[in-house]
């Protein structure tokens, strides 16, 4: 919204949360003797990316181009009291809720996705790339590209390509190149489609398809999630939500976020962290993909093709696949190392919650405040619901981050 | 005078040729040097000195070394252990009292205060009863409460690693960098290593109020070439520049 | 958003242009001798509603329960400044958009939806009922019945029912009850459904069907637009605008909105009527219902199926069919009388735009500004976009009402 | 004292029972009267006085009326013609000449701002000249920049509808109204009608300096009854209520 108070909510830094942590953060490491994954990340990250995945500094300046950006994508998102769901739940405290539906692509993804193209735009790069599973992170790459005039090259898992082809129109209406891989744009996914040419497509070949273009063509790789720099990125989510809270004299006893890689979560929270030392903060992830509960907390790879770093964090193996969940965005095995060890330390604390427990939070949700959250999202008002009726007569402002609107993923609910 | 410090790890590329290295060095230009005992896990380390390891734990054998330990301890030269906790913990203490023996003056230990977090004070209070330097290893991802607690139990000299592993050419800031640490640690006698570029951040770095540098990699490399001259002059010329400061 | 300055922006009062038009208005006739419609209204309608119909007041107290629930669902929108376009377009002025798709039910119709909905509630009636054909004011209806726990019959013009599976999801979601009409909830729908069983339906059935149900169930009946009523409630929108312009300095020399019946163009320029004599308004209609280049202003039926009064109005009659436009929302034969009398005083012009035209225009502004237009608000980008071009070198403020999002109808693209 | 105002259509719902209740009319009671020609489409009425204007237009017959039209002149109460300009319009000048002949003072004409506002000022100057009256008839929907324009263009009073069309019961809001109109026209002598609900409603009318009321549906309905008495109660009743004030 265009008003005299927007400049004084989005923040003009980032919030990095590592000088915060309890103990150090364990790097990332190169899981084949010879070959430096972290060196590649050189070749294909632009140099202030990669940069701001490993500095100290507590605060990143938002280059003036990026908040103007984020301006015109949407930002800031609303916050807003639940006061229907309040009323709804008979609760006594209060529900507020973060909207990062209300942006341009429909969720949080674009705000790591202007600045990753933003930085590499400045480098005179040709040209972005990335893969994408259910083609949130997919759309948020084509349009921050095409802010900044750069071109995308999108590679979308072949199965999701089929089965979502209203996503493949949204990233074409962002000017985004969209190709089902394996494809036959790259060697890698050359070979792929010489084995079997119906090979339905992973992640993890994505990657390398990507990571293969962008070394060959001078494109940067965009980074979706789980790397610190992304979630730098997102703490203009917190820094907002607290600046918003502020203005209106709140304090958040709760917080509460949906857990893919973390990108949304560790945005919308870490920035709490240094000086809410009471705020209880709860990770939420489905059932299907119990990374805190029964994953280990271990050095393991970040996709399941070895392309980037081992990271140390909370992980069901890169090998491990889910169930088809209807969540796409959060079957990721691991968690961002941050948010990994905040967890491992007991800082910030998880729940996970199950398919009809999400269907009925986001039911609810939509006939009291009008939102149709994104599937993923559902998982945190859903852990949300239950904290409410938990802790009924215990009067706490709770936040909840929405990370997306479900508008796309509607089919859920046939 | 600023501190150069000359990295090897033990073993690497061969014994002799590294001993050849060794005894060429300049005892005057160097104060204090670091030696890499072979880890099964060098995790911390790049893609150069993690070969270092495997190499040299093919090859370490500490009856050549012990008369170079002895050489350099007489020579004034201060040598520190960098070890894993990974591979020491278990046999923490007598690795310790072989160090003791060998002549060496503290320890560098990269994971201990990032994967055995809990197990940190205890260890460092044992050192310190020891007498036995402890030598901190921070980077960018060490949190500030942490540099500053774990400074605090300890006086001897500060190892910082500009990388988040060795020899990888990631970019980092020099200023922001030194104004973290003197603020955190004012008075410190900082290293600055892992992945320094140029002698022009050297230079930033000790003009800062840094008061030395680790190299590693670059000599590793030298020594898999066998390249003895080009190593003399790399430590000639790195001496020069922290002279000029 | 919450934030100190919301309630400044939402404005406390509607805006009525009755007293404020060049001629007096022709009120609504009966088109029957025996049977008046206009007292049917009465019948069907919430009283305050029907008052509002009929009223001289120029601003109309919005009531307190409606503000709350104007801030549950998104309000205020947010007026952006379209940067990233005028510098596509290498324009001297300025462009700004109102974006009424960040509203929960993602269009405008929500404004009057919630405002109809509150006062059928303070009433003490059963529940609500209303026709939809492409789902947005279905969607809308349910919601704001859902806000005020009404229960919401909607009846959907079958064709479409089918066609659209993922609105009905969204009613659904609401807890909207939906049957696609003809159904046999009425007397008239089965009447029809005897006759022919697969009859597709019209939005005339959906109407009778509604107003039937209503008598039968003490329900009210729901307006979409055309009626001054819906236009006075949309005045929300351009009175925020107002609001937003003068909180940043900024005077709007060009208005653009799109008219199907007339609600959202009403809602959004009205308020400008009074104080901004030389502000060029200008209403854009789709080149397949050229209501107001080949349209008569004349006394026509509002609803083809002659349940509704007569209004004068531009129209191209009550049983035009047009062509099976992608706008679904553009389709209607009339437009509000309020707005036929300023078009025909010349107050305000109009536009037309064919579809290639407005499917770029979407294309242009997804890709520029990352929002996808709703078809109908596709057309009032289609004209600001020819206005540009053809006044380059006049440095305009100009203001254009983007009404709807567009991600339920990316069919279109495909 | 305040004017009451009755309506009638000519021809309903015959001209023998209409002449009947005319004539048992007191005439101490009323001092103006409303006389409403037969309209092809009486389309600002509503359903009540449509169907009399369609029956009325089988009836009319002015050699009928023209000895009634005589009687109320000659008893001093003054005769206003409702016409409608879609009627009128073509024979307009014609049509003032036959009012004036049989002693007419003025005439209300509904749709002649709405439907041919651009005819409207050149009417009414030509009526203005004729010095018969123009009665102004303004409603909710009538602009205030109109109902100041047209106002000031004539000197006779107001006719104010209430409601969008005759007999509608849609909820007004008297006080609003009067508000307004005392703003717009101050010192006006103003007649409400169409469609006043209740007696406390013209209570309330007057009290805010309202000057009469006109009464038209109510009216028919008992010509069409038949209800001589019922009429005759009803314009005693309203009498009261108006003289109370
Ligand atoms: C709406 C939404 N929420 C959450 C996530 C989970 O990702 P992360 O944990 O990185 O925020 C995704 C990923 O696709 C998403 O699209
Ligand atoms: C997004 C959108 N815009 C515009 C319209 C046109 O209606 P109105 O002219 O009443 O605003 C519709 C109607 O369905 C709509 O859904």
């Amino acid at each position: 919204m265009i008003s005299a108070i927007n400049s004084e909510i989005i923040p003009e830094n980032w919030y990095n949360v590592i000088p915060d942590l309890p103990e150090p953060l364990p790097p990332p490491k190169d899981s084949k003797a010879e070959f430096s994954s972290i060196n590649l990340l050189n070749k294909i990250l632009p140099k202030e990316v990669l940069r701001q995945e490993f500095t100290f500094k507590r605060y990143e300046k938002i280059p003036d181009e990026v908040i103007e950006q984020y301006e015109q994508i949407g930002r800031p998102t609303p916050l807003i009291r639940a006061k229907n769901l309040e009323k709804y739940l008979d609760y006594g405290g209060k529900i507020f809720y973060k909207f990062e539906g209300a942006t341009a692509t429909g969720s949080h993804k674009i705000n790591t996705a202007i600045a990753q193209a933003y930085y590499a735009k400045n480098e005179g790069v040709n040209g972005v790339t990335t893969e994408t599973g259910a083609g949130q992170w997919g759309s948020a790459t084509a349009l921050a590209a095409s802010l900044y005039k750069l071109p995308a090259q999108i590679f979308m898992v072949k199965v999701s390509f089929i089965q979502k082809p209203l996503r493949k129109i949204v990233m074409n209406l962002y000017n985004g190149n969209v190709v089902p891989s394996p494809s036959n744009l790259t060697e890698y996914g050359r070979k792929i489609l010489s084995e079997n040419p119906d090979h339905p497509g992973t992640l993890g070949i994505g990657i390398s398809e990507a990571v293969e273009y962008a070394l060959d063509h001078d494109y940067r790789y965009m980074v979706a999630s789980v790397m610190n720099s992304a979630l730098t990125h997102q703490s203009v989510i917190g820094l907002e939500t607290k600046k918003q809270l502020e203005l209106i004299g709140e304090h958040a006893d709760v917080l509460i976020g949906c857990v893919g890689g973390g990108s949304n979560f560790g945005g919308f929270t870490f920035p709490f962290i240094p000086d809410h030392p009471d705020t209880e903060i709860i990770a939420t992830t489905a059932d299907e993909v119990p990374k805190f509960s029964k994953g280990d907390y271990k050095y393991d790879l970040m996709d399941s093709a070895g392309v980037l770093p081992e990271v140390r964090m909370y992980s069901l193996g890169a090998d491990f696949v889910p169930p088809t969940i209807y969540a796409g965005g959060l079957r990721y095995h691991g968690a961002s190392p941050s948010l990994s060890l905040l967890i491992n330390k007991g800082r910030i604390k998880s729940d996970e919650v199950n398919q009809e427990e999400v269907k009925n939070a986001i039911r609810t949700f939509a006939n009291t405040q009008g939102i149709i959250a994104a599937p993923e999202s559902g998982h945190a008002i859903a852990t949300m619901l239950n904290y409410v009726k938990a802790h009924k007569n215990e009067k706490k402002t709770i936040v909840v981050n929405v990370s997306g609107h479900g508008l796309l993923d509607l089919s859920i609910f046939q | 005078m600023k501190n150069l410090i000359p990295y090897f790890t033990l073993g690497y590329p061969d014994n002799n040729t590294l001993k050849d290295f060794l005894m060429a060095m300049p005892v005057n230009k160097i104060n204090y040097i670091e030696f890499g005992f072979p880890s099964d896990d060098p995790r911390y380390d790049g893609p150069t000195i993690r070969i270092t390891h495997r190499v040299g734990n093919q090859n370490f054998n500490d009856g050549f070394y012990k008369p170079i330990f002895q050489y350099f301890k007489s020579n004034g030269i201060k040598m520190y252990s960098l070890s894993y906790y990974s591979d020491i913990g278990p046999k923490f203490e007598d690795f310790i009292s072989y160090l003791i023996s060998r002549g060496f003056s503290g320890i560098i230990i990269p994971d201990l205060i990032i994967d055995y977090y809990s197990e940190a004070e205890e260890k460092i209070s044992y050192l310190n009863n020891k007498n036995f330097e402890y030598i901190p290893f921070f980077s960018p991802s060490t949190p500030d409460h942490i540099i500053k607690k774990i400074a605090e139990m300890t006086s001897s000299w500060i190892y910082y690693g500009l990388q988040p592993s060795t020899g990888i050419d990631i970019p980092y800031e020099i200023d922001y960098t030194t104004e973290r640490i003197n603020q955190l640690l004012p008075g410190r006698e900082i290293t600055y290593g892992f992945g320094i570029k140029t002698e022009e951040d050297i230079k930033q770095l000790m003009k800062n109020g840094g008061s030395g540098v680790a190299i590693g990699s670059y000599i590793e490399k030298m020594l898999e070439k066998n390249d003895k001259k080009g190593f003399l002059d790399y430590i000639n010329k790195i001496r020069g520049v922290l002279d000029d400061e």
